[in-house]
């Protein structure tokens, strides 16, 4: 039988047994996409990892250098493909920043309410998957589905497409709210609500689920600083770090929201978080709907042809996943001269080797999870 | 009488035309069990199931079944051959022939046997093996780990299973199904003896591979497990053996703990009435399994074992020990009713007081403390 | 009817195909499996005898539970004797452990 | 009749199976042809009348021999060119020699004796009651006996098998 290991190690004094490599990915259940890991296992436990990653690579950055500035945004919305209002958020962002362009106030609070409704439909996206890793048997998936559906049908009233609706420009957004929004959106709200609820008495209090997650790899802010982690798993360390706060854009100065931490920065304290910020989430959108003035929704006088001069820019957002920072580079005509995207999704994966060996081969599998990566930021 | 004996006189056809009638029985059963599951769990994840395979979906047991007969049959070629080819059938032989032992209405079923219960566990036991045969010789690491989870945990949960179910043969004095059942005209032993009961059920569920035990199988982690090289005929042999399995215990358990045919009314409304009871009880069970799987997520290898060894065992011989002191006593059954009642409050009150340390989700919003930001 | 002697010619082919095992594997758990095929043949003997000779104090097939107990006790021993040789000697081949002590 | 036929292809299955698990290259097919042997040696049983013993033969072998496999997966190693180690040594002929001989001595004893009380007919059976009652009444103290032997011997493989901290 060839099913007989590649490696062997003998650790002194113990059982000289043989490892074995087990592949996981690109096709396997619980990746997440076109994600591979090789683990070494010696029985269950995991003693190495090999992560390999760009079966999704497109090339976004130098696709961006050779596009129009408004052409772009279209491959910026497929990075992280569950909240791609974040992504076009961020680019579009960039771009109104380095060429000095203001949106409309509306603009900016239809965006910010886009974007957050985004943030919830890739952290239902979590939820409901990282159920699934940690073996329930596609309930929470099912549960996290119906609000997601929700939220996609809410998208395409507005933008005409949902998943990836290139609803901003530069300068605003495509075009105003349907008439009957604030009364839909509010609907969505409820369902959301309810279906936070509902995913949260189905995991959270799950003797099994909390078993499972809770002092599952631990992690110090010092450590997740050292190896560029951001986002909602830098937040499970307890450090409130949100760039929503700490580096405002948009109108997030205005909305009033809170940042959920966690304390010891496991895998259960990076679930939680994430259910906690979808409840935040809500709490925003909610309040871009009070706030909402009126007027256009697209500045007025924008170039036919953006041209920006002379300039270079880092703008970091707060993606779903982590710091989602744009750096362009413009030296004049239509095009950036360099682009490149700072993928939380990328740079959390880096951890991933340091988290998983000396666990179990199941875990391994709800570490992946709870890191949350989506394959199209990963590969870019 | 018998219907064998009725007809022909002889014994033997009588025993082949039965085994016939069960097998038939078990092959439209698991096809229904199977659509059963599909639909409810559909209903617990707010989806519909099968609708459109006959009326209200039906068919589609039998559509998916012939969907397997039809498949191509593959081997890999670094499997081991007589390993890969033979392990499908040595899972499956085991639980087929359990289905000889159990009685679905008064002295209804293949054979009647002295040692029914002990027959039982005894012979469910053997399909391990086909499942290691299957892990090793499928020439796949995700077989393999499948296949060794399986092992262990099934060795292990052989344990407790075995246990609880001698307190409550102990109780009953006999190991004879039908004679178990008979005993409970008045009162099923699940209201005796419910600490049992919850071993049993938990020990099962470890058994069957279902969740929160579905280790061995896990889709997640190991794609499907042991099976995972299997197709076409040699896979649904695997999955009849699996949900055949599941209807035995069910039915095992329903006679054991819930009266089987007997209660109530078991004796005055003939053996219809009997055949009912046995497979609404049955199917009571499964549903309950079911459920538990629709909800529950997947325990980690480990903590499997150590609830088998650091509680289950434990907890089961105690409930072997305190039967045997009621039956050396002779103390009354209500008091022996009341201290199982207590135990069995215990054992869930403990799992269930581990379950609520559940942290809110208000507790998490953040002090800012590290940041340095102040909230606008 | 099979008599008697059929079942002691079976135990007996099964006990010299045990020893045979024994004398002739180099692998511990080899060896193991042919001792467990030896104390097979053994309780089938015992339990023959019960049957044929003595039904009515079934002394035989007490010995047949208490030989398939000892069988139990004996893999579990033996496998731990197995993997200490094995830690030890990264090998469970019996020729190796000619030494009594390590 | 049947019961014949049917004892005499259950014995050729034994022998079979048995002879597999002393000849066979593979130390895992060599636990599955034991796997084989014993549940044969449990249809055995069967044709004896003795449901309990053939029940605790599948019900404790079944156990012990996966035990069986998964060890001697973990402890067969592959040599240096990638193919398993010679499972027999070179006493192979001894052997073969040693056991005809013991064979042969046995089956002439089996077949060359009169036993005192066979009826030459068919086995009586024996019920559960009877076997119980032999177990915990007349062989009482041995039972107990064997209780501790099994603690005993269990522990005493804990011990072996554990892991020392100077080890």
């Amino acid at each position: 039988m060839a099913i007989w290991p590649e490696e062997r190690t003998a650790a002194a004094g113990d059982l000289d047994t043989v490892d074995m490599t087990v592949n996981v990915g690109p096709q396997h259940p619980a990746t997440h996409g076109v994600f591979r890991m090789v683990l070494t296992v010696d029985g269950e436990r995991v003693v190495g990892c090999e992560p390999y990653i760009g079966y999704l690579h497109r090339g976004l950055e130098k696709l961006t250098e050779n596009a129009d500035y408004r052409q772009a945004m279209g491959w910026w919305d497929r990075t992280d493909y569950l909240a791609g209002m974040c992504c076009e958020g961020a680019y579009v962002m960039a771009v109104e920043r380095l060429a000095g362009i203001e949106a409309p106030e509306r603009a900016e609070y239809i965006r910010a309410l886009m974007m957050e409704l985004s943030r919830i439909n890739s952290h239902f996206m979590f939820l409901g998957a990282f159920g699934a890793d940690v073996g329930s048997f596609g309930t929470s998936f099912t549960y996290a589905w119906r609000e997601r559906e929700r939220i996609y049908d809410l998208f395409e009233e507005v933008a005409g497409d949902r998943m990836f609706p290139t609803y901003f420009r530069i300068g605003g957004v495509t075009m105003d709210l349907p008439a009957n929004f604030e009364r839909r959106c509010r609907e969505v709200l409820a369902s959301i609500r309810q279906g936070l609820e509902d995913l949260d008495g189905l995991l959270t209090g799950n003797e099994v689920f909390v078993e499972r997650c809770r002092g599952l790899t631990p992690v110090t802010p010092e450590w997740a600083i050292a190896r560029g982690v951001t986002g909602p798993m830098l937040r499970a360390t307890g450090l409130a770090w949100d760039i929503r706060k700490a580096e405002p854009y948009g109108v997030y100065p205005k909305l009033d929201f809170d940042i959920p931490t966690g304390r010891q920065g496991d895998v259960f304290d990076r679930f939680h978080v994430r259910l906690a910020e979808c409840y935040q989430s809500a709490r925003m959108v909610e309040q871009c709907l009070e706030a909402m003035p009126g007027g256009r929704v697209l500045a007025p006088k924008l170039p036919k042809t953006l041209r920006i001069n002379e300039g270079e820019l880092y703008f970091p957002t707060e993606g779903t996943k982590g710091e989602y920072g744009v750096y362009l580079m413009a030296r004049g005509g239509t095009q950036p001269y360099r682009a490149k995207l700072r993928s939380p999704s990328f740079c959390n994966l880096s951890a991933l080797r340091e988290l998983v060996v000396g666990t179990y081969v199941a875990d391994a599998i709800v570490i992946l999870g709870s890191l949350d990566i989506v394959l199209g930021e990963v590969d870019k | 009488m018998t219907f064998g004996e009725a007809f022909f006189g002889m014994s033997w056809l009588d025993a082949i035309i039965r085994i016939v009638i069960v097998v038939l029985l078990m092959t439209v059963v698991v096809v229904y069990l199977t659509y059963g599951e599909r639909k409810v769990i559909a209903r617990f994840q707010m989806r519909l199931g099968p609708t459109r395979t006959g009326p209200a979906g039906l068919l589609q047991g039998v559509a998916d079944a012939l969907k397997l007969l039809c498949k191509e049959d593959v081997r890999p070629r670094n499997a081991d051959r007589w390993v890969f080819e033979f392990a499908p059938y040595l899972t499956f032989i085991p639980v087929f022939l359990v289905l000889a032992a159990l009685p679905f209405a008064r002295d209804w079923g293949v054979r009647n046997l002295a040692l029914g219960m002990f027959f039982v566990f005894a012979v469910l036991g053997l399909n391990i093996v086909g499942v290691l045969m299957a892990g090793l010789g499928s020439g796949n690491k995700y077989a393999l780990l499948g296949g060794v989870r399986a092992a262990a945990q099934m060795i292990s949960y052989e344990i407790p299973l075995v246990v609880a179910l001698l307190a409550v043969a102990m109780l009953a004095g006999t190991l004879d199904l039908n004679a178990i059942a008979a005993m409970q005209e008045s009162r099923p032993f699940v209201l005796v003896q419910p600490l049992a009961f919850v071993i049993f059920l938990t020990a099962v569920l470890s058994e069957l591979h279902r969740a929160p035990f579905d280790i061995p199988v896990a889709e997640s982690e190991i794609v499907g497990g042991y099976f995972v090289e299997y197709s076409g005929i040699r896979w649904s042999m695997f999955q009849l053996a699996e949900y055949a399995a599941l209807w035995a215990f069910s039915i095992f358990g329903a006679v054991v703990f819930l009266g089987g045919w007997q209660f109530p009314f078991g004796d005055d409304w003939g053996w219809w009435w009997q055949l009912i009871l046995t497979l609404v009880k049955s199917l009571l069970l499964i549903l309950l399994i079911f459920w538990v799987r629709a909800t529950l997520p997947r325990l980690r290898m480990d903590q499997l074992m150590s609830f088998c060894w650091k509680a289950l065992i434990e907890v089961s011989f105690a409930l072997l020990l305190v039967n045997g002191l009621f039956l050396y006593f002779g103390w009354s059954e209500i008091i022996l009713a009341v201290v199982n009642w207590a135990g069995a409050a215990a054992f869930l009150g403990a799992i269930y007081l581990r379950a609520i340390r559940k942290p809110a989700v208000e507790n998490l919003v953040g002090a800012y403390k590290h940041a340095g930001v102040s909230p606008p | 009817m099979v008599p008697l002697e059929n079942y002691l010619v079976l135990s007996a082919i099964l006990f010299a195909l045990g020893v045979y095992g024994v004398l002739s594997r180099r692998n511990a758990v080899l060896v193991l499996m042919s001792v467990e095929l030896m104390l097979n043949a053994v309780s089938l003997n015992f339990v023959a005898f019960a049957a044929h000779l003595d039904p009515d104090r079934a002394t035989g097939i007490v010995f047949a539970v208490f030989v398939i107990a000892v069988a139990a006790a004996e893999v579990g021993l033996a496998l731990a004797i197995v993997i200490r040789l094995f830690r030890n000697r990264s090998s469970a081949n019996v020729d190796e452990a000619a030494t009594l002590r390590w | 009749m049947i019961t014949e036929v049917l004892w005499w292809i259950v014995a050729a299955g034994v022998v079979g199976a048995s002879a597999g698990v002393v000849l066979s290259r593979s130390v895992v097919h060599a636990a599955i042809f034991l796997i084989l042997s014993l549940a044969g040696v449990g249809a055995i049983y069967l044709f004896l009348t003795v449901e309990f013993i053939a029940l605790v033969q599948f019900l404790i072998y079944g156990g012990a021999v996966t035990v069986l496999i998964l060890l001697a997966l973990m402890l067969t190693r592959m040599g240096a060119s990638g193919r398993p180690e010679p499972l027999t040594g070179a006493q192979a002929p001894f052997g073969a020699l040693v056991a005809a001989a013991l064979m042969a001595t046995l089956i002439g004893v089996a077949v060359a004796t009169a036993w005192p009380g066979d009826l030459g007919g068919s086995p009586t059976a024996i019920s559960i009651e009877r076997i119980g009652a032999a177990l915990f009444q007349n062989y009482g103290a041995p039972f107990i006996i064997m209780a501790a032997l099994l603690l005993v011997a269990f522990v005493g493989a804990i011990v072996i098998a554990r892991q020392e901290d100077g080890d």
